[in-house]
């Protein structure tokens, strides 16, 4: 049916838009001559790494950016009207009605003070004549047709009560109220779970193919460009470098950005046969040349002792409390956990939002204080640390951050940043700890020139650089890598991952890798641990988890993750719309005790009950 | 008719033993009649007390009540109330008229309408005390039943009766029906409202939410007297202003305008008191070297205000041995006072003297001028009809406001002489020479008198503003 | 370098940048100027060629301006115009070195409160309340005797009441700060309470201090005249803007120049104040642009 | 919720012991002798004495803390020295005139802070935006009395609008209760909009760039619903806290204000006690605000967390 409608009538069509933002010297473009197309029913994709002016795009369309400060040029009909011709006021009455768009953090892109049923209500109560009890059913209506479920209670509840996945689910139904005949997408599941992920993936089709609007699909992930675009548009910088059908893009990109785009997408299966992590390929940017680069070597004891033995690790926290101080209850984010780290080795532990993994790192440096258990890291006994012992500890074992615009000071330059450490462990002084960290940057990457610049002067991955610099420079034998590479574009991130791999051969640090991302973990690990609401429920060998694994939850996560390569669309499963679990227990639960199941080769596996 | 009257402050408790405040004793004028009262030219006049005689040797006075006299409550006035309300001031713990009767040895009722005070010495100034709180008779019945708390329901026997009282709000009396000269009481109602920032109180008069204000600022009176709308009324009060010399009340005595006489009439000497009255007080207030201002007969005539003289100011350091002399004044944080203050530091600064200011609020002034803790303070003097009031505690060895510690026995004996005789000549004489010595030693250098000036609503007719600034009511009218 | 990482142009060095969006901000360049003027007026009062601000004259009582005098004088015969120049210095002096105090006792107690929380957290914050609902009149007369009256005791005690408000201030801010990722990353590479608080805390709960410091001074300032009056800041005859408003006011009706002058330039050092904040807000931020 | 207040009013309690424990340590820091200033002209050592006597005042300092904690514990809050009233008899004839002058004031404030806060953060930069400022912060900057008095002069004096001072109760005659309170409110309220204005600003501004106001937006909603209900009703969260913190300052700015318009309130009351040294006064009166102030806090927490379903589900 797609395939047929060439000659249809576009429903919006871009033209020449360039947008240009006022900045401190002038007007500078980020957004340059960029044409396109959507037809009815169609889906096209707009892909590029961060700041290739792809939200920018979208805005320009939608007319949102503010006009003091950018300036918009171009042409971008919608249905035969030019909405940058509109007077504001006309293009208030095609907002929402007949373009509608989501927003990619479902978080904060919902007003906290109203109900969800209000907010979705509010664009019928501006686009129809309904009444209120009609438009309450409408909204109810909505809410079950993007399978929100029990729409009937929730629809006066507010949007920190919902979960991510349901918030965007909200934030759908919101765009569909009016049934628009375009849904821009900006980047609607970046924030999401996996498994999240998919279900909303799917939604979207499903609405799609039930009212036949057009969809703008803005993302920066190849695998879901694979699995939703008809079409697909490169963006590069501000420039649109290619536009195509999504299978001829996947098969036979000729803009060697493109390629390199591809080229660095980690897929899921792609380790099969493989003993060692895997450093990323490397692109060359001009001429779109892969050149694959060795794995990673090093070896791991496992006959030695661990840098770094967790067991049976509890860490709860206390909710509410009431007149006497006491808690109603404990989120179990982290329970019963046990497992061992070994020099030069890199263990994942992945599982969905919620499930404890950020609480498993922060609590083995004693960030947090644990309810109990025992940790051993490089001979110390971590839970019985004092003040300037625990403090020599943390030489031995470092955390790096998810979010690269949020770890670093911002009122600090790299340069004070990276020296900081050092000159606080006393490891250098002066003149010599500059010259350190001038040295550091130099081994992450990084050039000592721009040690007096301030961390918003950076990307994210330079940023995510800094801190790897900073915290190389007390020579730890553990680094608890939380999310750290979550937040990266694919190059970068590529990039990133190799560069911790490069420092693991060379050291011989043992990686605490922390992640949702399974097919960066497939590639980056030794051996990988499953956590589902604060347990470990399967561990063992990165090959064993990932070619056998055994948990149903294991399962889960694995199979939704999306696969780059158009021609295998169509193989997800329907998955039912659920909300991730909350480990919340109330006051006196006792955890039931569990066993695991060995496979052999320190595969262990939760039994189920 | 209801007459509206701003007061500068809000009374304190309504129990005229034991009340202090000024404004007190206005709100007395129309609520509680006393034995005796001024007139215009300060003599005394009969009020509940239709007559009186003292005895030859000065010991005893006697008086004869008025008839026919009711309280609020219904209680008639005779003897007996009198000798319990005299008693009453002499003996209530918390009375603050103990040191007013202090000559008074003990009242009897001599007849249903007639008492006799027995003195333990002869006190010509007793009567006089008699015009004010000491002299106020309270119901009885009233005071007996509630104590020291009277002052919550004062019920007397003036021309006016308590109706309510709000703190800081207003003070509400009304017509006495039964008033034994109520013919003479032309207005039904009275409201006293304090009101202490003189502008606005101005501002209320002028937009019609008074009908009179007492002390109109000076800065205000030359505007009120050109209002058609309003009249004013003004009186040269009884009292002084001053500044006190510390000469023997502890350490900080010890500097030279303390204990040099010559330096502290270089002092006075370099203030030009009539400026001082232009300038800060518009000329509504009189320049004065004594007790007494030049309108009173008590004045010394023979010591008339000084001309300013700087070059004999000088003179006198220099006798003295100094040429500049550092001094620390403290005195009220009041605007006018302060421009006083500062416009008499550029003053004496000419002579050779390097004033130090020191704004101080009131009731640390007051203490740290009991306690000696002051160099030089200014201060005010409200002053009493009888010139042993403004005089006999401020500077004998003993007197209680003896701030300075001034004590000179010559003078001690004059002043008790004075105070012992009742022949106007003969104490005239005495306080003249009292006078000179004071004017010698120069403990208290006074500066001028101040005036009261009411303003009001053309509509009042009949009110009068007497010497000790009191708002008397009878035979006031409001057109209104 | 990789694509990503050329995409940021090289900006200029740190203070210089801050320095130069300063003057990039009018607004900002506009309060620097009013507060600059002021300024010099204050240091320069002794040099500037003006009549004696304490010499009196009997002959012109509450003349209003002309030539001779150009503001006008006061009450007792003063020039306004010196008086007003060498009232600038006890009026800033005033409202700044109160804010500092304000901010040097209230920001550290609020940094502590937040940033230990627990019973520290407690204990300072009912003292804080505590100060909060007591009446500035009180503690000012109370400071005063304790101290002794003078200018610079005045600007204690009105530092002193107003630090409450900047403990608070500061409290709320830090709970906030203290959840960011880069302070758990101080923690982690070892570094101390007082490095992380003051390192890593401090720069970045400024701008609303900023913000309620430069509202302060505005207080101060009249604040100061309040005291005056009860003999804690600026001793007569020497003026400050406060103490000649509150002298001022009871001459409304006929000198009404004696309230206009000093009234404007408080309005407009309090505009200066306030819009050098904002200024130095946006200027410090290096996340702005 | 009902545990949530009950744990910020036993929280307040600590507070209230701390400022009476204050309030009596400052007023023994105080100089002046309250028997001094009781007796005014007479100085008789005995009658001083006898007074000492009354009020207790030769006792040690923590005797007659406690004997005066005592007395609040069971109601009784002493009596004036000044007036003989009992101190909760004047803290019941002020509070009513307190409570009205203040949130007449609240209102003012509100009047005109948040709308030019409103103003300025959404038309940020321009010269609305200064304009706005420059009005709020001539508020601030304009002493209280000064405006007080020129209002006087100007709206009674001279035009004969509304009565120059005093006070009416709103039982008594509602009209001329309003009217009197009129420009005290008025001159009070616009010193307080200055710091509102300020920080409802910067709230707008915050919640201007928020990711939720560009989705209404993209619901087609125009700028003045945008503005008003999404944005605002986020930006209040903050300005709520504010408010109740500006009481106390309200209180402060009170004392000047009532003292010219003559309005017979809390702030006038402290005033007069504190110079006359009336130290049960004082005492009650700080207690008393303080309750107040702590009040506030309360009602405004609670504010907080009904208008913050964030909070309001939580409990
Ligand atoms: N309001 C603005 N003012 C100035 N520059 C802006 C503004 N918004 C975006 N830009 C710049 O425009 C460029 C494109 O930004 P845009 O948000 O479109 O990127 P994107 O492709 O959506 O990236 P991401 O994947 O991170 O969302 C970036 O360099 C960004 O810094
Ligand atoms: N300081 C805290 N107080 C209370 N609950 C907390 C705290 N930190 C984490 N939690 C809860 O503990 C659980 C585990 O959180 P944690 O951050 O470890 O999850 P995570 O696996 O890292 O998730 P994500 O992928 O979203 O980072 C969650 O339910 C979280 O809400
Ligand atoms: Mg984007
Ligand atoms: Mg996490």
């Amino acid at each position: 049916m797609r395939r047929g409608a060439d000659m249809t009538p576009s429903v919006l069509s871009v033209e020449n838009l360039t947008t240009a933002f006022q900045t401190g010297d002038g007007w500078g473009e980020v957004v340059r001559n960029v044409s396109f197309t959507v037809k009815p029913g169609e889906t096209v994709a707009i892909v590029g790494e961060s700041g290739s002016g792809k939200s920018v795009t979208s805005l320009s369309i939608m007319r949102l950016l503010d006009p003091k400060r950018a300036r918009v040029s171009g042409r971008v009909m919608l249905e035969g009207t030019d909405l940058l011709s509109l007077p504001e006021s006309a293009m208030q009455q095609i907002r929402g009605n007949r373009v509608a768009m989501i927003f990619q953090e479902p978080m904060t892109s919902l007003n906290p003070a109203f109900t969800v049923g209000r907010q979705i209500g509010e664009v019928l109560a501006r686009h129809t004549d309904l009444g209120k009890s009609q438009i309450r059913a409408e909204v109810l209506r909505l809410m079950e047709r993007v399978r929100i479920p029990n729409a009937a209670r929730r629809i006066d509840e507010y949007p920190h009560q919902f979960s991510g996945g349901m918030r965007q689910r909200v934030m759908i139904a919101m765009a569909l109220a009016s049934r628009p005949r375009l849904l821009i997408a900006d980047e609607p599941t970046t924030a999401l779970d996996v498994t999240i992920q998919g279900q909303i993936l799917d939604l979207i089709k499903e609405l799609q193919q039930e009212t036949g609007m057009a969809v703008l699909f803005i993302t920066h992930d190849m695998g879901v460009v694979a699995e939703i675009a008809d079409r697909t548009v490169v963006m590069y910088r501000g420039d649109c470098v290619e536009t195509g059908s999504t299978e001829r893009i996947f098969a036979q990109a000729e803009h060697p950005y493109t390629r390199a785009l591809l080229a660095a997408v980690p897929r899921l299966g792609s380790m099969v046969g493989q003993d060692h992590p895997l450093r990323f390929p490397r692109v060359e940017m001009d001429s779109g040349r892969v050149n694959a680069l060795p794995p990673v070597l090093n070896p791991v004891d496992r006959q030695g002792t661990p840098v770094l033995s967790v067991r049976n690790l509890t860490t709860r926290f206390a909710v509410g409390s009431d007149l006497l101080g006491r808690p109603h209850g404990h989120v179990h984010a982290v329970e019963n956990l046990s497992f061992d780290l070994w020099p030069g080795e890199t263990l994942s532990l992945v599982g969905e939002s919620g499930c404890g993994k950020s609480t498993t790192g922060r609590s083995i440096l004693r960030l947090i204080e644990p309810q109990s258990g025992a940790i051993q890291l490089d001979g110390f006994d971590v839970r019985d640390l004092g003040g300037s012992d625990l403090r020599r500890m943390r030489r031995s074992a470092q955390m790096i951050f998810q979010d690269p615009f949020s770890s670093l000071n911002p009122r600090m330059t790299v340069g004070q940043t990276v020296a900081e450490p050092i000159l606080k462990h006393g490891i250098a002084k002066g003149h010599q700890a500059r010259a350190m960290a001038a040295d550091l940057l130099a081994q992450v990457g990084l050039s000592p020139a721009m040690m007096d610049r301030y961390p918003h002067e950076f990307s994210g991955g330079q940023r995510q650089r800094v801190a790897i610099a900073r915290v190389l420079g007390l020579g730890p034998k553990l680094i608890v890598a939380d999310e750290s590479v979550s937040a990266l574009d694919v190059s970068v991130k590529a990039q990133v991952c190799n560069l911790l791999m490069d420092l693991q051969e060379r050291l011989g640090i043992a990686y605490l890798f922390i992640s949702h991302d399974m097919a960066v973990v497939e590639r980056v690990s030794h051996r990988v641990a499953v956590m589902y609401l604060g347990e470990i429920v399967e561990i063992g060998p990165r090959e064993a988890v990932f070619g056998n694994p055994q948990h149903p939850y294991t399962q889960k996560l694995i199979a939704a993750v999306p696969i780059p390569d158009p021609s295998r669309r169509g193989l997800r499963r329907a998955m039912a719309a659920e909300e991730l679990k909350n480990p919340i227990r109330p006051r006196g639960y006792v955890a039931p005790r569990r066993d695991w199941q060995d496979l052999g080769r320190g595969h262990l596996v939760m039994n189920t009950a | 008719s209801e007459l509206r009257i701003g007061l500068q402050d809000d009374a304190d408790v309504l129990d005229p033993h034991q009340s202090r405040t000024f404004v007190g004793r206005i709100v007395y004028t129309g609520l509680c009649d006393k034995l005796v009262d001024l007139d215009k030219d300060v003599k005394i006049v009969p009020q509940l007390a239709t007559d009186w005689t003292t005895s030859d040797d000065g010991l005893k006075l006697v008086m004869n009540l008025r008839d026919g006299v009711v309280f609020h409550d219904g209680t008639p006035l005779d003897a007996e109330a009198v000798v319990y309300n005299i008693d009453r001031a002499m003996t209530l713990p918390e009375s603050r008229r103990k040191s007013e009767l202090s000559s008074v040895e003990k009242i009897e009722a001599t007849g249903p309408l007639q008492v006799t005070f027995t003195l333990k010495a002869p006190d010509a100034s007793l009567l006089a005390q008699l015009t004010d709180r000491a002299g106020m008779i309270l119901s009885p019945t009233a005071a007996k039943a509630s104590g020291a708390d009277f002052g919550a329901n004062p019920i007397c026997s003036g021309p006016f009766k308590f109706v309510e009282r709000i703190s800081q709000d207003r003070i509400v009396l009304e017509k006495f029906a039964d008033y034994y000269d109520a013919d003479r009481v032309k207005i039904d109602r009275v409201v006293y409202l304090p009101i202490p920032d003189t502008t606005v109180r101005l501002a209320n008069l002028r937009s019609g939410e008074l009908d009179m204000i007492e002390r109109v600022a000076a800065s205000d009176v030359a505007g009120v007297r050109e209002d058609a709308n309003l009249t004013s009324q003004e009186s040269v009060g009884l009292g002084y202003m001053a500044i006190y010399v510390n000469i023997k009340n502890g350490d900080r005595a010890a500097n030279p305008v303390g204990q040099d006489a010559r330096i502290r009439q270089a002092f006075s000497l370099a203030i030009d008191r009539e400026a001082l009255n232009q300038v800060v007080f518009e000329g509504t207030a009189r320049a004065g070297n004594q007790p007494f201002a030049p309108t009173s007969p008590w004045f010394n005539a023979a010591l008339p205000v000084p001309a300013r003289d700087v070059e004999a100011a000088k003179a006198l350091l220099a006798e003295a041995g100094v040429e500049r002399v550092s001094i620390e004044l403290q005195h009220a944080n009041n605007p006018v006072v302060t421009q006083m203050m500062q416009v008499i530091q550029s003053m004496v600064a000419e002579a050779g003297f390097d004033v130090s200011l020191q704004a101080t609020e009131f009731a640390t002034l007051l203490s740290e001028q009991t306690a000696g803790n002051f160099q030089m303070s200014r201060s005010d003097w409200s002053g009493r009809p009888d010139p042993d009031g403004n005089l006999h505690q401020f500077v004998t060895c003993e007197g209680g406001i003896n701030d300075p510690k001034y004590c000179n026995p010559e003078v001690d004996t004059l002043l008790n002489e004075a105070r012992a005789t009742s022949d106007v000549a003969i104490r005239k004489q005495k306080y003249d020479a009292a006078g000179a010595i004071l004017n010698r030693d120069m403990p208290i250098i006074y500066l001028g008198h101040q005036t009261y000036v009411f303003g009001m609503d053309k509509g009042i007719e009949g009110f009068q503003a007497y010497p000790d600034g009191m708002i008397r009511l009878k035979d006031v009218t409001d057109a209104d | 370098m990789t694509a990503a990482e050329t995409s940021l142009a090289l900006p200029a060095r740190s203070q210089a940048r801050v320095w130069s969006k300063f003057r990039r901000n009018r607004s900002a360049l506009v309060g620097a100027c009013i507060v600059g003027f002021f300024g010099l007026l204050a240091l320069l009062a002794p040099l500037l060629p003006i009549a004696d601000p304490l010499a009196t004259s009997w002959s012109a009582i509450r003349k209003p301006p002309a030539p001779e005098y150009l503001m006008g004088s006061d009450e007792i015969g003063r020039d306004i115009l010196s008086r007003m120049i060498w009232g600038a210095q006890a009026s800033l002096l005033a409202g700044v070195i109160s804010v500092v105090i304000a901010m040097l006792t209230g920001v550290p107690i609020g940094l502590i409160a937040g940033y230990f929380g627990g019973w520290t957290d407690t204990v300072i914050s009912r003292f804080t309340d505590a100060l909060l609902a007591m009446p500035f009149l009180i503690m000012a007369i109370a400071l005063a005797a304790f101290l002794g009256p003078s200018l610079s005791n005045a600007m204690i005690a009105i530092g002193l009441s107003a630090m409450p408000v900047f403990i608070r201030l500061t409290r709320g801010q830090v709970l906030s700060v203290k959840t960011e990722d880069y302070v758990e990353g101080a923690r982690a590479v070892g570094l101390g309470h007082l490095d992380i608080m003051r390192r890593y805390i401090l720069p970045n709960v400024v701008p609303p201090i900023i913000v309620q410091a430069t509202l302060t001074v505005a207080t101060a300032i009249i604040a100061e005249a309040s005291l005056s009056f009860l003999g804690l800041g600026q001793q007569a005859p020497a003026p400050s803007w406060g103490s000649m408003l509150n002298v001022a006011k009871n001459f409304l009706g006929q000198a009404p120049w004696m309230a206009i002058w000093p009234g404007a330039a408080i309005f407009l050092v309090v505009i200066g104040f306030n819009l050098l904040g904002d200024g130095l807000r946006d200027a410090l931020d290096p996340r702005e642009h | 919720m009902l545990i949530h207040i009950a744990k910020r009013i036993l929280v307040a309690l600590p507070t209230l012991l701390i400022v009476s424990v204050l309030v009596f340590s400052l007023q023994k820091l105080l100089p002046g002798d309250p028997v001094l200033a009781l007796a005014g002209e007479e100085r008789d050592p005995a009658t001083l004495a006898a007074l000492r006597e009354k009020y207790h005042l030769n006792d040690p300092f923590l005797m007659q803390y406690l004997r005066w904690l005592g007395g609040v514990l069971t109601g009784d809050f002493g009596v004036s020295l000044r007036t003989g009233q009992p101190v909760l008899e004047l803290i019941g004839q002020k509070l009513p005139v307190t409570i009205q002058l203040a949130f007449m004031s609240m209102f003012f404030a509100l009047l005109i802070g948040i709308p030019t806060g409103i103003l300025a953060a959404v038309k940020k930069g321009t010269v609305l935006d200064w304009l706005a400022n420059v009005i709020a912060l001539s508020g601030l900057s304009i002493p209280n009395f000064w405006l007080g008095i020129m209002l006087i002069l100007l709206v009674s004096v001279q035009l004969g609008w509304l009565p120059a001072s005093g006070y009416e109760s709103p039982f008594v005659d509602p009209l001329r209760s309003f009217q009197t309170m009129l420009m005290p409110s008025f001159v009070l309220g616009t010193g307080l909009a200055a710091t509102l204005m300020r920080h409802t600003r910067s709230a707008m501004l915050g919640v201007l760039s928020a990711d939720y106001i560009r989705t209404a937006r993209a619901k087609g909603l125009g700028s003045r619903e945008v503005i008003m209900t999404h944005a605002f009703r986020n930006a209040l969260l903050p300005v709520i806290t504010l408010t109740a913190l500006l009481f106390g300052e309200l209180l402060a700015g009170a004392v000047l204000t009532e003292q010219i318009f003559t309005i017979p309130g809390f702030g006038k009351l402290i005033v007069d006690a504190v110079f006359n040294r009336d130290y049960a006064v004082v005492q009650g009166v700080v207690l008393c605000t303080a309750m107040g102030f702590l009040l506030m806090n309360l009602v405004a927490d609670v504010l907080y967390v009904l208008l913050n379903p964030r909070m309001r589900t939580a409990l």
